[in-house]
């Protein structure tokens, strides 16, 4: 499965595009995804936090990402 | 009643006060956040402000319903910026209307202490020698 | 920077956000008072305002320095106004910019709190059935 | 000595006019001008307090009233 991915802020910058594509196993949870970027992407886990969101809602770890789904990875946010 | 609006033009207070106005309100409360010219004694020139825009609208539209949960208010309005900022310039507004002005006070202060913490929006701040994404690293 | 005004006119939000505007400031809270049309479940027709001019504009003044003591603040700008208001209309406009925003929230709160103890300012209700001076018996 | 006086909100409907003039006994205080003024108006009693201001600054009591001072009734405030 492939699944879409969208990038923001610093984590724009370590992954070096504000959106690419993923390949996942089947059944592949939020926490495989997080494993799966921090390995391909170390820098990630110098940062103080990140979370992932999964349509628009920050996920907790044990969601399964289906095909369609927008994933999004969200480094600390510093809006206002 | 609730207005959230994410907008890569300038903010317009009148409009957020003219939104939240309403005869049953005894006060409003507004905060404006605006850009400063320093960071830990260091000289910013300019702030770039960059939003996951569906998640962003949809994070504000749940701060704003949890201040109407808690707080006794009446109407709210969230409008922030994106973009590129000059310094003085106004990243955020928040207002809030309520019978009582203690509400509007707390409810003010509660959205935008929530906005800060929970909104998917990156501010980076722009240095003559660098740039930082703000809060990125420990 | 302090700018106290008493006036018969209407009150200006952007010229207030305008005088303590800063560079140095991060963030500003504005409160605006706000006219009710209903008070102790009783409609208001509109409200009346008087005050004791010379003495007023001194003790605004007073609570404004107070408040730049005691808060890590930048700017103050108190406006308020007198004569007959309707439903909606603004009696008072209180800004406050500073660095961090809760010192600002906190002096705009500790300003109008102090205002409506200590500053010679009268307001009669006005109802269908007659008039009422707010706070005058026990 | 005759002072006068300024007066303000429902204390000007209790005596009736905006500004009077008062005779006082010399070196009277504030509180002497109180209770002249309880004396005279005696609903000015049952408000929730009255204050009164010399020169402009709210009085504590003690304080001497000379010939060319400024003083105000003050009724209960509700600015704001």
């Amino acid at each position: 499965m492939v699944t879409r991915l969208l990038i923001f802020g610093i984590a724009k910058d370590i992954v070096g595009s504000s959106a690419t594509e993923i390949a996942l196993p089947e059944n592949a949870t939020i926490t495989d995804l997080k494993n799966i970027l921090e390995e391909r992407y170390p820098r990630l886990k110098q940062l103080s936090t990140f979370m992932i969101a999964l349509n628009n809602q920050y996920a907790t770890g044990d969601e399964l990402i289906k095909s369609n789904d927008e994933v999004a990875i969200i480094p600390p946010v510093s809006g206002g | 009643m609730i207005e959230i609006k994410l907008s890569s033009s300038p903010l317009d207070l009148q409009a957020c006060m003219s939104f939240v106005a309403s005869p049953a309100a005894g006060g409003i409360d507004i905060f404006v956040g605006t850009v400063r010219n320093r960071t830990k004694g260091k000289e910013v020139h300019r702030l770039e402000f960059e939003a996951y825009e569906t998640m962003a609208i949809s994070e504000m539209q749940k701060i704003a319903d949890e201040a109407i949960d808690k707080f006794q208010v009446l109407k709210v309005a969230v409008h922030h910026r994106t973009g590129l900022l000059n310094i003085g310039e106004v990243p955020v507004i928040i207002a809030v209307s309520a019978i009582h002005r203690a509400a509007a006070f707390d409810a003010c202060r509660f959205i935008i202490d929530t906005l800060k913490q929970t909104v998917p929006i990156w501010k980076k701040e722009i240095f003559a020698d660098g740039e930082v994404w703000v809060n990125a690293h420990p």
